[in-house]
């Protein structure tokens, strides 16, 4: 390492440059945004946990049917139990329980795209946090109609 | 005033520093819960079991450059009282007195350079 | 080229056959099914043409295990694949690490997962798995491991020497970048000798692959590397794609190849920000996070996740992409080019980070090839190796842009080689941008069930961190027979006891960051 | 007034005293040299304090033993650091620093 | 005295520079300027677990790293509280199938876990909303606005 | 006892204590805090003998630079090759007790005979006196010192030097 | 204000309350320096820094230091343990003995010395030692390390900064820092001696381990440093001790160079502390702007530069003032 008095000015002027960098960004306007108070517009394709959709004609009820291939496809075995009932004046089976252990799931959404009646979707869910494991096993039927509830 | 009665305060600082610090250590073990892990106690090494203890053995670079630093801070030793009694404008022999000390003493700065004490050789083997 | 080995081949070896495979079928120009006698004079015979050991594998085809080795070379296109049978029931085999320096780490691995003994190699000792494992896990059928065996197996510790320290870095230390482990051995300030351990965060990702159908693997290749998760999925599907044979639409190739870039760049960016954050200076790691937040949110509002994409289907993508993401990724390409002058003057032009990395941690050609190094790092050695261009793949055939190459091979040119590839991928954005046109996203009928032929593959793709090579087998079954991943990181991490050799030990913090290295990459 | 404790040079004299046998005791009883050198300081200490609470106590207006004693330091310091450079090569060359064993030096 | 104390506690969660997998990513997104941290006091990452009072186990934990991972845990001095941040660390997330050899599934079976950040990865919001609940456990009562509720 | 007295006791024990501990303690690094308390007490014998800059340069002398030194070679050598053989108890024993007896022996001489200083005088030099008495009449021994600095400084690194080099050959 | 004054001259009163305000002092002044540093951080990086934990976060040192006493301390089983626990403990010390002499206005100064700079730097080498015990006590290898490289490194910074300081001393003919303040009545010594106040300034932010020259407890390498093992309060000491450190070598940057709590219209008081403050804020933006050097740099930019340097200067000096 030879010092010579150029690049010592050099030097000295690379480090002046550094800290213009940083008093400069010190006036400037922050980025952060302030999480419970503010938050982030959450994009509509953010992948949270799945959720049954409403059926586009009937909004009162969801379209799956129970057929359970979603929960052959799903790669992490998230989709515990899908279990379905036939009702009386339907044509298909109406599903009762689908169970999704969300600790599981990768968020790859295999399962939304292979429902043959695009019945799941992904929820804008981004801060879930809990104090038990079992706070995440979802039941995605009761989830259905508390969620049309409160609409 | 004595040199004792200046140093007083020195004394009662230091004294309230040390008690200061272990009142600052005491009180934690009052209020403080306390872990009983079997691996609590055990010497931190990134998680790993500790091998080897850490009282060997450490690099001479270290030492060589301490050997400099003594005679340097040596020097201040006598430098002290005469930068304390230099005098502006007059009794111009004190210069030379510091001019011939100093550079002697840069003798030791120029021979441990030449010698490349400063200069961390990376031992390459490839 | 490829004629020239051939013909080469044909006079060294006289009574071999040399099978000329289909290049686009097969991903490899020539094979060769070797005895283990002539294994070492066939690596001999490929070393001094100056080929590389890309990987080194095994398979388990019951009846007997293969070893595979694909050799290729930098300065041209040309693979060949060369096998070696041995018995399942004492599988031994020659070593090649004698010749290959990164053979010693693939051997160990095939060791621990096949129980395949390499004679002759220094260290058989286990490098990913960890000491309670009684079975070796990538063989078809349970074999235990002998109980002799495992005593040897287990795991790393440390010898101790009297006149020297040995400090162990990681797997929890801030400068490994996650869980990879280092134990060097000092001598003061130096370091004498570096012995990475591996494994802290070995996923069983290729026995998960046996495991899954093909679809259903998709989501763990963007764990893999989870910083460059767009390019292990361009990887996995168009590795996929060729084995199957799907034409897929130029809008989607266009898209992925932008959202391919866009995620090189998020990668480059952490790295910058943690490499400087390795060397102590914090700021620019937070500079650099918010330009990647920028551009996180691009990606976001496409594939509706920030980090562990799944968004490339084979045939196409998981869902198109809209004007907004056009528009977005055009601001975000314009405030990330005014924003090289802010790295320049914070970074790349302080006297004390160029201090710090000039001339430290200097990867040879010799080294390089002799450790299969890859991507920026091989870059900065000098050689413009870039499989982007020596093999293109999705369209970057038609893609117009310049490969930066180092001439020291040092910290600071890995830097300024992964700043310059910044731009690159943002000239590539751009090209892509002008030329993406409306047109269907998706093939017209998506695979539902993909039962690939019979037969192997081998991929390569250009990731962040350099040549990410996939291998599949196909049994015609709709899951992978095996898949191997040959990871950019691993055999850059295959360099870093020789680099770190000799250096201080601030370097070796200031080489391992220079590598980039990404451990559940590594440990897969 | 009469004179306090610390205004009495016995004190001091016995401190210094006390000093120079602790470090010969230290020279007999340390086996490892750096434990000798380390009893050497003691005893330059020892002299140091002697001089000056005799430069006080004997004759206040004169400086010399003050001087002196800087220069003691001053020696001390060079002392020490070529004493602890033997020491190291010694150690290096016999990988122990045991006095007993240099024995071989002595020829 | 408790209370104070717990109040201090909760507002000055200093955690373990500890990150495994691709959840560290999110975790150091979270420190960072757009979501930063640091507002709750809890931005000062200690890299010795002396000096920590949380691990945030941000990641897969693999037999090989268990005992690591509990040697940090145990060095920590209480009180010491415990995030699993992202599915691998609740539960082995994707990484879960029939004959794994290598997994921990759950690093609640290693140590317990105060609180459960679900996702892979989370949202750095995700997080931070884990923090909040972390406060939450720690005084008693939630400071902050919660979550939306969604359903 | 007023306080100054009681401070002056104090600096004496830790004078003495640290002396011991210097000689007799077991680990060679807790010899060398002995050898730190030691020193530090003498700069307070010092400050009670009206020399406060040689009190300061005391501490910043030997707290701060000779202990370093040793410290540093201590670390290099490694602190605990091989543990004492020489002494058995009874050996310490003997030679604490002469410390002992010498030192009685001696203080009490020193009790008897009685000085001739004059506890009151005032001790007036200062480091100003001192930089004169340097510059004008101990010309020749301040440069010296310089000198014997050096020559011991370049000594010792080439004895240093010659053994790291040896280390790095091997 | 006369009968404070008359008051505060009588000694024990003067000495107590002395000791009262720099005890509150050095517990404020660290407690408000953490919180500044993690702002001017935050703000540097684009974002807030502490803020939801009172005011402006201004409680948040406040909680750190409540959350730090009630912290178990651990002390690990194969640490030597009087020496590990004397570690902390004597960091203190310095830090407190300083305020004796700095001299906040001309008559807010617990005692003017005579041997005043003297003070502050001998027992600032209570520092390195304490930092000595605590890399030696715990025994651990990344604090042996950590502590070894402190030690070389303050020992390096200490030569330049005493140089510096003496061609001040040479200047004034007193090392009491009242002296040193008085005889800047005129002009301050920053622009009689620029190259003195670069050195010592530069010297000052080595000795305090503050980036970039931050080696003994560089993350990266070495965990947490010297204080690796450290928990709870004891390692709070090390913090505070740094902190307030921070201050001190501003105060003397400040008392020898900047006229000290000279200046127009305001007390005394307020230009020292505002000069003071914005040297520490210096050191701040130092470091969040810069990476760490190399060991082997960071020794010898003082024996290379520094040193030659400032022996240079004082020759200079000295030379000049005969002149
Ligand atoms: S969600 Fe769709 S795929 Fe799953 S069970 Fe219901 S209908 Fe079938
Ligand atoms: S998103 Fe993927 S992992 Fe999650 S439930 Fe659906 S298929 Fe399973
Ligand atoms: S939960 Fe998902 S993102 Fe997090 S570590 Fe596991 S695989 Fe990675």
């Amino acid at each position: 390492m030879t010092v010579t008095p150029s690049s010592f000015i050099k030097g000295a002027a690379s480090l002046a440059a550094g800290m213009g960098v940083t008093i400069k960004s010190f006036f400037q306007p922050v980025v952060t945004s302030q999480y419970p108070h503010e938050v982030l517009t959450i994009t509509p394709r953010f992948r949270g946990h799945v959720m049954l959709l409403a059926n586009p004609e009937n909004p009162s009820t969801n379209a799956c049917i129970s057929c359970g291939i979603c929960l052959r496809n799903c790669p992490s075995g998230s989709i515990k139990l899908v279990e379905g009932e036939k009702r009386e004046g339907e044509k298909r089976k109406t599903v009762t329980t689908y169970i999704l252990d969300f600790t599981t799931c990768s968020q790859c959404g295999i399962c939304v795209e292979s429902c043959t009646t695009n019945a799941l979707g992904f929820s804008g869910d981004f801060n879930c946090a809990g104090f038990k494991r079992e706070d995440f096993l979802f039941d995605l039927v009761k989830e259905f109609e508390k969620r049309k509830k409160v609409s | 005033m004595t040199n004792l009665e200046e140093f007083s305060p020195v004394a009662l600082f230091s004294l309230v520093a040390v008690l200061f610090a272990l009142f600052a250590i005491a009180v934690p073990r009052i209020l403080a819960p306390r872990t009983k892990g079997e691996r609590t106690r055990n010497t931190y090494e990134c998680g790993i079991p500790p091998f080897g203890g850490a009282w060997v053995k450490y690099g001479i670079h270290y030492y060589i450059y301490a050997l400099i630093f003594i005679a340097f801070d040596v020097d201040v030793l006598y430098l002290f009282p005469v930068a304390l009694s230099y005098a502006r404008g007059a009794r111009i022999h004190e210069f030379y007195a510091l001019l011939s000390f100093v550079v002697i003493l840069a003798l030791a700065i120029v021979y441990a350079w030449g010698k490349g004490v400063f200069t961390w050789k990376r031992k390459v083997s490839r | 080229m490829v004629d020239k080995v051939q013909a080469e081949l044909k006079s060294a070896f006289s009574d071999l056959t040399i099978h000329e495979e289909s290049y686009p079928e097969c991903g490899y120009h020539l094979s060769l099914d070797l005895a283990a006698g002539d294994l070492e004079k066939a690596a001999r015979f490929f070393d001094d043409r100056r080929f590389y050991l890309a990987v080194e594998l095994c398979v388990d085809y019951r009846e007997y295990l293969e070893i595979v080795y694909i050799f290729s070379i930098h300065s041209s296109l040309c693979k060949v694949k060369v096998t070696l049978k041995i018995d399942p029931v004492n599988p031994v085999a020659p070593t090649l690490s004698k010749v290959f320096d990164c053979a010693w780490w693939y051997e160990r691995e095939i060791h621990e997962f096949y129980g395949v003994r390499f004679d002759g190699h220094s260290d058989m000792t286990y490098l990913f798995l960890h000491d309670g494992i009684d079975v070796y896990p990538l063989r078809k059928e349970k074999v235990l491991v002998a109980e002799a065996d495992r005593l040897e197996l287990n795991s790393f510790s440390p010898e101790q020497r009297e006149d020297s320290l040995s400090i162990n870095m990681g797997p929890q230390h801030p400068s490994t970048h996650g869980v990879l482990r280092v134990v060097l051995r000092m001598d003061g300030e130096y370091i004498e000798d570096a012995y990475p351990v591996l494994g802290y965060l070995h996923r069983m990702q290729e026995k998960m692959a046996e495991n899954r159908t093909y679809q259903q693997f998709l989501p763990n290749t963007g764990r893999m590397d989870y910083l460059g998760a767009m390019s292990y999925n361009l990887g996995y599907v168009t590795a996929v794609e060729r084995l199957v044979g799907i034409d897929v639409p130029a809008r989607a190739h266009y898209v992925r190849m932008i959202a391919t870039e866009l995620n090189r760049i998020a990668s480059h960016l952490l790295w910058v920000g943690a490499y400087l954050a390795d060397l102590g200076g914090l700021s620019p790691f937070l500079y650099a996070f918010d330009d990647r937040e920028n551009l996180l949110d691009v990606l976001e509002a496409v594939t509706g996740s920030r980090l562990t994409y799944c968004y490339f289907r084979f045939g196409g993508l998981y869902n198109d992409v809209d004007d907004a993401f056009v528009a977005g990724t055009k601001a975000f390409v314009a405030r990330m080019r005014g924003r090289f002058a802010l790295y320049e003057k914070l970074v790349g032009g302080n006297v004390i980070f160029i201090n710090r990395t000039r001339g430290i941690g200097v990867i040879e050609r010799e080294l390089a090839r002799k450790c299969a190094v890859c991507g920026p790092v091989l870059r900065g050695a000098g050689i413009g190796m870039d499989f982007r261009k020596a093999e293109p793949y999705a369209a970057y055939a038609e893609m117009n842009f310049e490969i930066p190459t180092g001439r020291n091979g040092d910290a600071l040119d890995m830097y300024h080689i992964r700043i310059r590839e910044m731009e690159t991928s943002l000239d590539i954005i751009d090209q892509s941008l002008a030329r993406l046109s409306d047109g269907p996203f998706m093939v017209e009928k998506p695979p539902k069930k993909l039962k690939p032929r019979k037969g192997d593959l081998y991929h390569t793709v250009e990731t962040p961190r350099g040549e990410l090579g996939i291998y599949i087998v196909s049994d015609e079954s709709d899951k992978p027979y095996r898949m191997k991943w040959r990871v950019p990181s691993f055999s850059n991490l295959m360099a870093f006891p020789e680099l770190a050799k000799g250096n201080l030990l601030s370097d070796a913090v200031a080489i391992l960051g220079s590598l980039d290295l990404v451990i559940p990459e590594i440990d897969r | 007034m009469s004179a306090l404790l610390y205004q009495n040079a016995d004190i001091y004299l016995f401190v210094a005293v006390f000093l120079l046998f602790c470090g010969i005791a230290g020279l007999i009883y340390r086996r490892t040299l750096i434990g000798m050198l380390v009893s050497m300081e003691l005893i330059m200490n020892g002299a140091g304090l002697n001089l000056i609470a005799i430069n006080r106590f004997i004759s206040p207006d004169n400086g010399y033993g003050l001087a002196f004693t800087l220069i003691i330091m001053g020696i001390a310091a060079a002392e020490s650091a070529i004493a602890l450079s033997i020491i190291i090569i010694i150690a290096k060359r016999y990988r122990h620093i045991e006095s007993g064993d240099i024995k071989e030096l002595k020829y | 005295m408790d209370k104070v104390l717990d109040l201090a506690r909760a507002n000055s969660l200093w955690p373990v520079t500890f990150g495994l997998a691709c959840c560290a990513i999110e975790m150091m997104s979270a420190a960072m300027s757009r979501f930063d941290i640091d507002r709750f006091g809890a931005g000062v990452f200690r890299p010795s677990p002396r000096q920590a009072d949380l691990m945030i186990v941000s990641g897969t934990v693999t037999k090989k790293m268990a005992p690591v991972l509990l040697t940090l845990y145990d060095q920590m001095p209480s009180p010491k509280w415990v995030i699993a941040m992202g599915n691998c660390a609740i539960s082995g997330g994707p990484f879960v199938f029939e004959g794994q050899y290598n997994l921990i599934e759950g690093v609640d079976k290693l140590i317990p876990v105060d609180v459960y950040v679900p996702g892979c990865p989370p949202r750095p919001e995700g997080l931070l909303e884990g923090f909040l609940k972390l406060e939450e456990k720690i005084t008693g009562t939630r400071r902050f606005p919660g979550p939306v509720e969604r359903w | 006892m007023s306080i100054g007295e009681s401070i002056f006791l104090l600096a004496i024990a830790a004078t003495m204590g640290g002396a011991l501990t210097a000689v007799f303690a077991r680990s060679i690094v807790h010899a060398m805090m002995g050898l730190i308390t030691a020193l530090f007490g003498i700069a307070g014998l010092y400050v009670y003998l009206n020399n406060t800059f040689l009190a300061m340069m005391q501490i910043l002398i030997y707290v701060g630079a000779i202990s370093i030194l040793i410290a540093f070679a201590i670390m290099l050598l490694g602190p605990d090759s091989k543990k004492y053989t020489g002494f058995s108890v009874p050996g310490k024993l003997i030679s604490a007790l002469a410390v002992a007896a010498v030192s009685v022996v001696m203080f009490v001489r020193f009790i008897l005979t009685n000085l001739k200083g004059d506890p009151h005088a005032v001790y007036a030099v200062t480091a100003k006196d001192l930089g004169r008495i340097f510059t004008d009449r101990l010309v020749l021994p301040f440069e010296l010192i310089s000198l014997l600095l050096v020559v011991a400084i370049i000594g010792a690194v080439m004895l240093s030097i010659s053994s790291r080099n040896s280390r790095g050959d091997k | 204000m006369e009968q404070i004054l008359k008051i505060l001259d009588i000694e024990g009163v003067r000495l107590a309350v002395g000791l009262l305000a720099v005890f509150l002092f050095v517990v404020v002044n660290a407690l408000i320096l953490t919180w500044a540093e993690r702002k001017v951080a935050g703000h540097m990086q684009l974002r807030i820094g502490p803020k939801e934990v009172g005011p402006y976060g201004l409680i948040q040192p406040l909680a750190d230091a409540m959350k730090l006493l009630g912290k178990e301390i651990i002390t690990p089983r194969n640490v030597d343990k009087p020496i590990f626990y004397l570690g902390p403990i004597m960091i203190f010390i310095p830090v407190l003995v300083a305020f004796v002499v700095i001299p906040f206005d001309s008559y807010l100064q617990v005692r003017d010395i005579n041997v005043g700079i003297l003070v502050i730097l001998a027992f600032s080498s209570f520092t390195v030692l304490s930092i000595l015990m605590a890399g030696w006590g715990s025994n651990n290898k990344y604090s042996l390390i950590g502590s070894i490289r402190s030690i070389a490194q303050s020992v390096a910074y200490e030569i330049p900064l005493l140089l510096s300081l003496l061609a001040v001393i040479m200047m004034t003919n007193s090392l009491s820092l009242k002296d040193v303040v008085v005889a800047q009545k005129g002009i301050w010594f920053i622009f009689l001696q620029p190259v003195a106040f670069i050195i010592y300034f530069i010297a000052a932010v080595a000795e305090t381990n503050r980036t970039p020259f931050d080696l003994p407890e560089a993350e990266s390498e070495l965990v947490a440093g010297y204080h690796t093992e450290y928990s709870g309060m004891m390692f709070a000491l090390f913090f505070l001790a740094e902190y307030t450190n921070m201050f001190i070598v501003s105060a003397i940057t400040v008392t020898f160079f900047l006229g000290g709590y000279q200046g127009p219209f305001l007390p005394g008081i307020v230009w020292f502390l505002l000069k003071s403050y914005f040297l520490v804020f210096v050191m701040m933006w130092f470091r969040w702007t810069f990476p760490r050097v190399r060991f082997d740099q960071l020794l010898n930019i003082s024996w290379k530069a520094l040193i030659p340097l400032s022996f240079i200067n004082l020759l200079v000096t000295g030379g000049l003032l005969k002149l």
